[in-house]
């Protein structure tokens, strides 16, 4: 994780590639909910949260689709063997680590870097435990994940990275804050 | 002769000179000073030239309603016409100029129209210029165009930055007055994000300088501390220096952050807002009161003249007649007095009044004439002198009085414009005179509810008393009804009753005036619409007042009508002798202010501008010259031109390297979608033309899809990964489009279907590698065996080259021996250069996107889109064979038994070989047949392959027209002749890619 | 009628004016009348117009339910052209550009018809080959376009940016003759030709019913109460579905905003028109020094003659990036208009299922280039109740029988 | 602009984030149906100046299709409900009759 030269009022680091699953599944088919809920360990999401234990992170894309994200090596074989009974089932679940390039905005004004380009309400979300979301910015698709309120992952396409790196380094320059006069 | 006061000013630092530039003049103003009031102290009178006759103009106001001081300031790539001397702060060393006179703003040629202006009426235009008819494109309009626009347009691009910044708020409040501090305070501490909006660079509106110098110690305490308690809430956000421009549905607000002063770099920032309810404070707009010459450089607004003795210690002049209706214009005359300026009369339109402020007035020794108005302004230029008349009667004038300035009120219009950009609707005040919000017809947000609220001036609610004394009641109202539920807000009312500003109304005086007065009676003065125009539109027949505006350009110009449309929609009413709220009034429209094309472009132009999309070996395309296309968001590969190597060679030579050693293709661009579940196949069956549940696993099979209508939209292979999981390509374009078009079946129409999908586009890189020497090159990487046998033609394997795992596709697009490799996106780059390496000693070299067109046309396969419009059926393509006979139902069936696409003539897909070798056929040249086009060419090359021109065409009945010869038109006069063909020129029996 | 020429000009200048007539009679409406037009805009003004100007039918009422021009006619950016695909199209746009060039003549006011040209760019390779079809299709068709290389197209129009980046300008259709005029001018033209062929304009007059005696058709209900008439025409653009519901049938179209913006007036920068489909936006230069600027419609079904900013949006980035010195000019003001879209993007001009009705909309964001030839087809079919070989491709049942005239799909973009 | 809500995310969403499906509830018609019935699932539109029922998806987000029932004079929107409804919610038809009493109810 190399943290990209850009004057700018956030820190933002280019993580590259999550080794991630997407996931797909009926929620009403009880073999498939249980797969997940054996090999992965963790409750399905609600709309707009991901539920993080022990290095995997499952979050909440639509009521049939969902994201699994992996950040400890260990894992790998666990994946492995959860996705092969899952493809058993009705649902499926593909990896989907090369689709996507990860970046961490760093900074107390993350929050204020994303207002940029993301017409939602950001302020709303109670940061408290992590929120998934997936909406535009600009005019690209992007993933956030909020670790916390100054500390927050976001995923575009991989074929977006440089135009990524050009939004940061245009949006996010040191002199434009958003800032209120009181 | 205007002027600076050797003291005061509220805004200016007189410590701090700036000097600037006026039309090459070089004049000082004070840090603060807008380039107005800098003109202002300097005597500036004069600042511009009308529109249409070149008429000299003064500033009229002191805020963005005004309608003449427009200017050019900046230079090279900063600068910028149009701008309002009364909104921009002077800076050091800016360049100042007016707009629209030549040869200079003192004497301007075109003010010849002026002596000519009884041949201008209003729509001569539409009268005259008729005969001869080509005098217009060579005489009349290229004359008329050279006159036409005020500023001149920049001629460097922009460096300048600007910003989109989405932000939402349950609360927002348009405008820092006394109501929206009021309104702000009361709603703090209520769970609310409240945010304030304020145009101006301080809060505060007009009422610390509308008040009276005993009570301004008070008002200022008041001041002080509610901004220290809005400092202090969270739940409350200031902007300033923000105008709302624009309210549109379902809260959805526009507004224009432009900070002249700190040092922020991002000086233009676009707030998108989304807001549940909007709290409207944007006070009110002083009118004028029309009367003859009324345009004169040195007549300004009576608030106006006061706020730049105030705020910028200037001085309109030394001798100044005030002419109003209503007793608050007094203030004018009065603070002049003070600071010992000559107001030899005020004219009082009314029969009488005994306010306070008239009697402070005339205890001041300031002569006051009831029942009077100006009747004439003398002088050139600048005012000389003013001819008073009695406000009945024509006009004649008794008693001439010299002075220099005139300030005028015809009393306050409330700012309605925000209120009626979304819905809100207004109503006439007939007493009043102005148009205010209707309470029982406000905007309505997406719920349908009410969610907007007027309050202070812009309800025509204009004393400090009644404002203190309703805006928290109104605010406690709104909060019940949203059921917010906290404690009612209570505020002590510091304010003491005034008089009513607005007395009954006057719009033009005097009310008989003659025919020739009516002349010199100016509405708008920047479109130099006059009161005899309106007439004359009402006498014309354009009576509804959008008729009269378009027929005059009335309210059509920079200030959109801020201080003339009412007076306007009065002339128009006496004329049709109707009422004024049956006329009712124009549309106001967003933005309630102009605002740059590049703030709405905001930070995606330039690099952000549509985002490009690379290919995981983008890099090495573009260090190895690619020469690139656009292809949907993708940037592909078009060719790899060598140095000085023109385009024809290139192309040349990457076909003729397919077809004789080995070629490498980046298609990673290729859709990928996986389809997977126990319905997979029938879902599939649905989808294409040919049935796909056939398929079996380990085999792919080429497929056509067709919307409803029959007509084909996209194609590509389907492979078979195993018993319930198929993956499906589609063409680069339609990538995105197809598996948004899979979704929606399988959402809305087979949502009982046990099928789930994934868009794995960017998932897997694919790397065609064909040609003779295809296998060899493959076949140098031990770990990987593909023997006919092993891999046969429309097979696929997943086997691993070095430690790289992937997919070898045997399929071919080029008609040659070739596969396609699909890899996992991370190590594409590394299996390029790897098959690159591999393939020296066999000269493989790689080859672009319009050589891979080159290829596939020889060997006669279709392209949807070039081959295809839209329009086109498999039928057409001649490909019969792909569409089931068996399968029960599938998208198209129904339209492919509709008689149109049988009976009727249709354009089939033939091949095309001109008589003459080295003649290529233009692109999209027509077929011709006794002179009526039957057809068109898609496809049309040179091949380096067959080494003459072949072409591929949609041509009526073409099928049984092959063997003969056909006439196709081209630009340069002669025809081409060629002959029609099966659309297939190269290895037709496929024994290359089945080999 | 009194003249309009420059000695009446002079004449009236010496005594205020006071000379001048109404430029259209303001009636009350006739209990009946052999024709009633529904619809006071641009199209249905120009139908009386050319049925009493062709086949002397003058007991003609142009029934409004705003104020005439109010619709569409004063909405949009008044682009004329007729550089298109589709053979029958050629036919009836080609027709209005001829009838517009002398209309000014014809009407004896001047609606100030400016043949400046139009640029219509290619900027990928595809929308370049679509482009070359449409100039052949031209050529044959007898309509004056050619295709231009990148460099001609900088001469045309020297603020343009040919490079790029991202979409490099790669050539362009040019159509020298196309050009503008003034809208408002088009439709009070009409207006003032027919009241002087004694033809009743009635405005603020809305159609609430529809009349018919086994489905042949006998008058309209109005808010002025009821007129009856032989043969009836709609010519209601975005409220077209609105007559048809009346009448008791469905209409292949969705009314949807199409947005326009102008900005200051400025000094003249650009003079012919210019069309950038791939990114979606266009432009010209009023004689009064305004840009105006067009662009896509909304996506979603809308009466509110009010559209979303992000067309609005969309449309002025793409004409910054084509034309950077615009970006410091300033957009004085945006509206919408609301246009009736078919499936596909061609005019319904046509009998209906009741006998006597007769039908004219669907003309989407193309109109006011259609106005003289849709009035004139439309006469054509309203007179001998059957369509002229103008209007005939244009039929109603075109969509029953497949023989659609699809014009975006062959660019593969929204034209 | 529109500001939608979108059942799945339950999150109203920016009219930028959706695109519009059109007419909502048409009967898809296949080949057992006349040719008349196909012509007119394929062209002909209610098109109603008033409370319409249409599709939207949400593209840049759950990718999931839903149906909402919007005025289309004033852009008044009474409600969003699930793609697989095959016809407007009871509920949502009594919600929209409360406050538009000339609502004339779901017509095919």
């Amino acid at each position: 994780m190399d943290k990209i030269k850009l004057d700018s009022f956030v820190d933002v680091y280019l993580i590259g590639s999550l080794s991630s699953l997407n996931i797909r599944l009926d929620h009403t088919d009880k073999k498939s909910v249980s797969v997940v809920k054996k090999n992965i360990g963790i409750e399905l999401p609600s709309a707009q949260k991901a539920l993080e234990r022990n290095g995997l992170t499952l979050c909440f894309v639509s009521d049939d689709e969902y994201l699994l994200l992996n950040e400890k090596k260990q894992n790998e074989s666990l994946l492995n063997k959860f996705k092969k009974q899952m493809n058993l089932t009705t649902g499926v679940a593909e990896n989907t680590s090369d689709l996507r390039v990860w970046f961490l905005i760093k900074g107390d004004q993350a929050l204020n870097a994303l207002k940029k380009g993301v017409p939602i309400n950001l302020e709303k979300l109670q940061i408290s435990e992590t929120n998934f979301l997936r909406t535009k910015l600009g005019e690209i698709q992007i993933n956030i994940l909020f670790k916390s309120y100054n500390e927050i992952l976001v995923s575009v396409l991989r074929s977006h990275k440089e135009y990524m790196i050009d939004w940061f380094e245009v949006c996010t320059k040191r002199g434009t804050e958003i800032n209120f006069d009181f | 002769m205007s002027s600076r006061l050797p003291r005061g000013g509220s805004r200016v630092n007189r410590e701090k000179l700036v000097d600037f530039r006026f039309n090459g003049k070089n004049l000082k103003g004070f840090d603060g000073d807008t380039v107005a009031s800098a003109l202002l102290a300097n005597n500036e009178l004069l600042v511009a030239r009308s529109f249409k006759y070149h008429r000299p103009r003064g500033i009229f106001t002191a805020g963005e309603e005004e309608p003449n001081a427009l200017m050019g300031i900046g230079e090279g790539s900063f600068f910028e016409p149009n701008i309002r001397a009364t909104e921009v702060k002077i800076k050091q060393n800016m360049n100042v100029n007016s707009q629209n006179h030549w040869p200079s703003l003192r004497f301007d040629f075109l003010s010849i129209n002026n002596l000519l202006a009884r041949f201008f009426a209003a729509g001569f235009y539409y009268k005259t210029f008729i005969w001869p008819r080509a005098a217009w494109k060579y005489i009349f309009e290229p004359m008329i165009r050279r006159a036409s626009g005020l500023g001149k347009a920049p001629k460097e691009y922009d460096e300048e930055h600007y910003e989109h910044i989405y932000h939402n708020t349950d609360i927002l409040i348009i405008g820092g007055g006394l109501a929206g501090i009021t309104a702000a305070k009361a709603l703090r501490d209520r769970g609310l994000s409240v945010m304030l909006c304020e145009k101006d660079s301080v809060m505060g509106g007009r009422y610390l300088q509308d008040c009276k110098s005993e009570d301004r110690e008070r008002y200022k305490k008041l001041y002080e501390s509610s901004i220290e308690i809005l400092k202090k809430s969270k739940d409350i956000a200031v902007k300033l220096n923000t105008c709302v421009t624009g309210i549109f549905d379902h809260g959805f607000v526009l507004a224009y952050e432009e900070n002249q002063g700190l040092n922020v770099t991002t000086k233009k920032a676009l707030w998108k807002i989304r807001v549940k309810n909007i709290i409207l404070c944007t006070g009110a707009i002083e009118r004028p009161i029309v009367f003859p010459d009324n345009d004169l450089p040195g007549i300004m607004l009576a608030a106006s003249a006061r706020d730049y003795l105030q705020k910028y210690g200037v001085l309109l002049g030394d001798r100044l007649v005030l002419t109003t209706n209503n007793d608050y214009a007094y203030k004018t005359a009065i603070e002049l007095k003070q600071v010992g300026i000559d107001v030899p009369v005020v004219l009082d339109a009314r029969a009488s009044s005994d306010g306070p402020l008239v009697k402070e007035a005339g205890a001041l020794g300031i002569r006051i004439l009831f029942g009077k108005c100006i009747g004439k302004v003398e002088g050139k230029r600048k005012v000389d002198a003013v001819g008073i008349c009695s406000v009945n009667g024509e006009g004649t004038i008794e008693e001439l009085i010299s002075c220099n300035a005139v300030a005028v009120s015809g009393g306050w219009t409330p700012n309605v414009n925000l209120w009626s950009h979304c819905g809100g609707k207004l109503i006439w005040d007939g007493d009043l005179g102005f148009y205010r919000p209707d309470p029982d017809k406000t905007p309505v947000g997406k719920d349908g509810e009410t969610n907007m609220l007027a309050l202070g001036g812009c309800a025509g609610v204009f004393s400090n008393y009644d404002i203190q004394d309703q805006v928290p009641r109104k605010i406690n109202q709104f909060a019940s009804r949203l059921k917010i539920k906290s404690k009612r807000y209570i505020e002590p009312n510091i304010f003491s009753k005034e008089l009513e500003r607005n007395a009954p109304p006057v719009f033009v005086l005097p009310y008989g005036a003659s025919k020739d007065k009516q002349k010199r009676m100016y509405i708008d003065f920047q479109n130099d619409v006059k009161v005899s125009d309106l007439q004359l539109a009402a006498q014309e027949g354009f009576e509804n007042v959008e008729h009269a505006k378009r027929y005059t350009t009335l309210g059509m110009a920079t200030d959109q009508g801020k201080t003339s449309s009412i007076n306007g929609i009065y002339v128009l009413s006496q004329s049709l002798g109707k009422s004024v709220d049956t006329i009712g009034h124009t549309t106001f429209r967003p933005p309630y202010k102009p605002i740059p094309l590049g703030l709405i472009a905001g930070q995606y132009t330039k690099k952000l501008f549509k985002p490009i999309k690379k290919t995981p070996i983008d890099k090495w395309n573009s260090i190895n010259n690619a020469i690139w296309e656009p292809v949907a968001d993708w940037r592909r590969a078009y060719a790899y031109p060598k140095v000085n190597e023109n385009l024809e060679d290139t192309l040349h030579r990457e076909v003729l390297s397919v077809r004789k050693n080995v070629g490498l293709l980046d298609s990673s661009t290729l859709g990928k979608i996986m389809v997977k579940g126990p319905d997979a196949g029938q879902f599939l069956d649905l989808i294409y033309t040919n049935m796909m549940s056939s398929l079996k696993t380990g085999k792919c099979r080429y497929g056509l899809m067709c919307n409803e209508a029959g007509f084909v939209f996209d194609d590509g292979v389907v492979a078979r990964l195993n018993e319930q999981t198929f993956l499906c390509h589609t063409t680069s374009g339609g990538a995105d489009r197809v598996y948004a078009w899979f979704e929606e079946w399988l959402q809305t129409e087979w949502h009982h279907l046990k099928v789930f999908i994934i868009n794995l586009t960017e998932q897997y890189s694919q790397i065609a590698i064909a040609g003779p020497k295809a296998r060899e090159v493959l076949q140098t990487f031990k770990s990987i065996d593909l023997s006919p046998d092993k891999l046969p033609f429309m097979h696929f394997m997943e086997t691993y080259i070095d430690d790289i795992w992937v997919r070898v596709y045997r399929i071919s697009f080029s008609g040659e021996l070739s596969y396609e490799l699909a890899v996992n996106s991370n190590q594409a780059e590394e299996l390029w250069n790897k098959l690159l390496k591999a393939g020296k000693k066999y000269k493989i070299q790689p080859y672009g996107t319009e050589a891979l067109h080159i290829l596939r046309a020889e060997k006669g396969f279709i392209v949807v889109g070039d081959e295809t419009d839209g329009t086109v059926t498999p039928q057409d393509l001649g490909m019969e064979w792909i569409v089931s006979k068996k399968k029960n139902d599938f998208i198209g069936k129904k339209a492919f038994s509709l008689p149109h696409l049988n009976a009727r003539v249709r354009k089939q897909l033939v091949g095309i070989l001109t008589l003459d070798t080295d003649k290529v056929l233009p692109d999209g040249c027509h077929a011709l047949e006794d002179g009526k086009a039957i057809g068109h060419v898609t496809s049309t090359y040179f091949s380096p392959t067959l080494k003459r021109s072949i072409a591929l065409g949609l041509i009526e009945n073409g099928r049984s027209r092959i063997g003969s010869a056909l006439e196709f038109e081209s630009s340069s006069k002669e025809s081409i002749f060629a002959k029609l063909v099966d659309p297939s020129f190269y290895d037709m029996e496929g024994s290359k890619q089945n080999g | 009628m009194k003249k309009y020429s420059i000695s009446s000009i002079v004449t009236e200048a010496f005594r205020d004016n006071l000379g001048w007539e109404k430029a259209w009679a303001k009636p009350k409406p006739k209990k009946e009348y052999e024709v009633i037009i529904v619809g006071g805009g641009g199209h249905g003004l120009a139908t009386a117009y050319y049925l009493a100007k062709n086949y002397d039918v003058t007991d003609i009422a142009v029934i409004e339910k705003g104020w005439i021009g109010g619709g569409n006619t004063g909405r949009n950016t008044t682009i004329i052209r007729s550089n298109y695909l589709q053979e029958s199209s050629i036919g009836i746009y080609e027709k209005s550009r001829f009838l517009y060039e002398t209309l000014s003549q014809d009407l004896n006011y001047n609606i100030m018809f400016s043949p400046r040209g139009v640029l219509m760019l290619c900027q990928t390779e595809h929308e370049l080959r679509a482009m070359k079809r449409t100039s052949h299709a031209n050529r044959i068709n007898g309509v004056d376009t050619k295709m231009v290389t990148p460099d001609e197209v900088k001469e045309i129009v020297p603020i343009i940016n040919i490079d790029g980046p991202r979409f490099p300008v790669l050539g362009a259709l040019w159509q020298p003759r196309g050009g503008t005029a003034r809208h408002d001018a088009v439709a009070w033209g009409y207006a003032r030709k027919c009241s002087d062929y004694g033809i009743d304009i009635i405005e603020q007059c809305e159609v609430v019913g529809v009349k018919k005696k086994r489905e042949k058709i006998v008058g309209v209900e109005t808010s002025k109460g009821q007129i009856k008439a032989k043969k009836v025409c709609f010519v209601a653009a975005g409220h077209s579905s609105v007559l048809s519901e009346l009448a008791g049938f469905r209409l292949p179209i969705e009314s949807v905003a199409l947005q326009a913006l102008v900005s200051e007036p400025i000094k003249p920068i650009i003079d012919c028109v210019v069309m950038a489909n791939t990114v979606h936006g266009y432009l010209s230069q009023s004689d009064k020094g305004e840009l105006v600027i067009g662009g896509g419609a909304d996506g979603y079904n809308n009466y509110s003659q009010r559209g979303s900013f992000l067309h609005i949006e969309e449309t002025v980035r793409a004409l910054v990036e084509t034309f950077p010195v615009i970006s410091r000019l300033r957009q004085l003001r945006q509206w919408g208009g609301i246009v009736d879209m078919t499936g596909d993007r061609s005019p319904i001009i046509s009998k209906t299922p009741v006998e006597g009705l007769f039908i004219n909309c669907g003309w989407g964001t193309g109109g006011f280039k259609a106005i003289p030839g849709s009035g004139w087809a439309t006469a054509e079919l309203i007179y001998n109740e059957e369509p002229g070989n103008l209007a005939a491709p244009f039929s109603m049942d075109r969509f029953s029988e497949g023989r659609l005239i699809d014009e975006s799909a062959a660019a593969a973009v929204a034209h | 602009m529109l500001y939608l809500f979108c059942p799945i995310c339950r999150r109203d969403c920016d009219e930028t984030e959706l695109s519009c499906g059109g007419q909502a509830h048409l009967i898809r018609r296949d080949h057992t149906s006349s040719d008349k019935d196909f012509y007119r699932y394929l062209y002909e539109r209610k098109n109603d100046k008033g409370i319409i029922f249409e599709r939207w998806r949400h593209v840049y987000g759950c990718g999931k299709w839903f149906h909402t029932a919007r005025c289309t004079i004033t852009n008044q929107v009474f409600g969003s409900y699930s793609a697989k409804d095959a016809l407007p919610p009871k509920s949502l038809l009594a919600k929209i009759r409360s406050s538009r009493v000339d609502f004339k109810g779901w017509i095919k």
